[in-house]
């Protein structure tokens, strides 16, 4: 393979892990080449996949470069997510709004390593409904963005403030999986 | 494995038995004999010898000897420490020396097998797939989460996920309730009173095993400690200790 | 576009939003065709993915398919992921391992019995890493649990099936036969 062909390979491959535009300057840390070239391969790799007609599409957006399906696969995906993910998608949603609510303010990094995989889907999908929002950033390097429950959150659960929040320590010992998934349902 | 093969033709001569070991090892896996009363380091020892004799060693008979003696070593453990899990003991009682062997082949291919097991996974680590769901554009499709959840559900959902890893399960171990100190007092008290004892009488008020364990140990840091002197004639014989500590 | 590309366009994009292995059944009641049809497309799209030098891999796996990235891309992929998925197990956790794959459904106290001593804690450690799992009971006194392997446990080894595992007999073999040569010298 070529050298361009490798850096491509690493590149879609840095992409597709990857769950928000990520920044060419990033991409270029990451391969060992400059900024100009980044774009330039990124540019080849979503003019490839458009000639063939993929399933996914590159786009630069939001100051980044990210991978996402394509807007003629949604009817077929909005059918699969709905029939067969749905469950999935609800306990990733639970789980994600009771660590933002029991840990606020959480960043996005804090709420992943919880629960061992990236949930930045999940959040966006919370902050969509209302129930999740910013509310401020951390400091320390990046800055990066802390998150709490609302009051529409509150409201919904019948609380009048975060100290209504059930405590928590009598049930860390005795709660058992099922329970929770019991919950999840 | 036949019989025959598996028919060691070695001999022990102990206090117990005397005789083919493979009788020796019938009766006591048929618990006729009790395991305690066999020195298996003796044993061991004349097994050696009994191969150093012949003129090459026969694999067969090898491993069929450290089958028995592996089952035997097991149950004398068994008896010897403290166990609240006696199902154990009738398991292993049940299980023949040949079956023993077919099982140490099998175990030896799976320890083959572990290789080719830990190779993929080193190789399938380089696999990385893509963990983060559907893309923003459905985050529409979430369920309005809180439809069907209570704060109740919601503290049980933040326990399970923010739960610490949980911790050992010692339940199987015998807690100790038997201390060093009480130990100590008690082999001082008989020994000043007696100036000497045989361990057997040290220990003769004891109750459960892990005491006499325990008493041991006292005596051992008297020894270490020049108080006690400790005479054992044979192997395997009595221990008799003596009184050296100030009066 | 004809409509196999559209059909391949699709069927990519589930891919792409999947986090794990999708059955060929369930990608074919979403694209609305038959199994077989899915597989011969999932064969072609990890060929195109093959001969461009992608970098990714789509492959069959734990009953079903999966994208994953390259393992060629591992080394600029390292600094990227939140959590490596290298799990590193002990001796004794691969040895127990390997008995469940085996022999399951198997016993705690069969598992030990194989092993001359007692599993119950690395059992323990790969229950908690997703490797093993209850898998129901065994009739008879007590009715102890049984064991067996699971999914994560086949898309760890990327196999497709547990009837992908090595096969262990000429092991038996091999282990009797070389034993038996170093006994004769």
């Amino acid at each position: 393979m070529t050298e361009r062909g490798e850096l491509r390979r690493d590149l879609e491959a840095l992409l597709f892990v990857s769950d928000e535009p990520v920044p060419s300057a990033e991409l270029a840390r990451s391969l060992g080449v400059d900024r100009r070239q980044v774009d330039t391969l990124c540019e080849e790799l979503a003019r490839s996949y458009e000639e063939r007609g993929a399933g996914i599409v590159l786009r630069n957006v939001a100051g980044g470069w990210r991978l996402t399906t394509s807007p003629e696969a949604a009817p077929v995906l909005e059918r699969f997510v709905l029939a067969s993910r749905h469950v999935r998608l609800t306990k990733a949603a639970l789980e994600t709004l009771a660590i933002v609510a029991y840990k606020q303010p959480v960043t996005r990094h804090q709420i992943a390593s919880i629960r061992g995989v990236n949930s930045d889907g999940v959040l966006r999908a919370l902050i969509e409904r209302g129930l999740v929002t910013e509310v401020g950033r951390e400091e320390g390097p990046g800055r990066p963005v802390l998150y709490g429950t609302t009051p529409e959150f509150l409201e919904r659960l019948g609380l009048s403030s975060l100290a209504d929040l059930l405590p928590l320590a009598p049930l860390l010992g005795a709660a058992e999986e099922g329970t929770a998934a019991d919950g999840a349902d | 494995m036949s019989e025959e093969r598996a028919d060691t033709g070695f001999a022990v001569e102990l206090p117990v038995f005397t005789g083919p070991f493979r009788v020796l090892a019938d009766l006591l896996l048929e618990q006729k004999i009790d395991v305690c009363d066999v020195p298996i380091a003796v044993v061991t020892e004349g097994f050696l010898r009994h191969a150093r004799d012949a003129d090459r060693w026969s694999l067969e008979e090898a491993t069929w000897f450290l089958a028995v003696c592996a089952i035997l070593l097991e149950l004398k453990v068994g008896r010897l420490m403290p166990r609240h899990e006696a199902i154990d003991e009738e398991d292993l009682i049940g299980v023949s020396p040949d079956l023993a062997y077919a099982r140490s082949m099998e175990l030896a291919a799976f320890r083959r097998v572990t290789a080719w097991i830990a190779e993929r996974l080193e190789r399938e680590a380089l696999h990385v797939p893509r963990l983060a769901g559907p893309p923003q554009e459905f985050a529409h499709l979430y369920p309005d989460v809180l439809e069907k959840v209570t704060a109740q559900d919601l503290a049980r959902i933040a326990a399970s996920v923010l739960r610490p890893p949980p911790v050992l399960d010692l339940s199987h171990v015998t807690p100790i309730r038997y201390t060093m100190a009480e130990a100590l007092r008690a082999v001082r008290a008989h020994l000043e009173r007696r100036r000497a004892a045989r361990f057997r009488e040290l220990v003769a008020d004891c109750e459960e095993r892990i005491q006499v364990v325990v008493r041991f140990l006292a005596l051992l840091e008297l020894y270490r400690e020049g108080a006690v002197e400790l005479r054992q004639a044979e192997t395997f014989g009595e221990v008799e200790v003596l009184w050296e500590g100030g009066a």
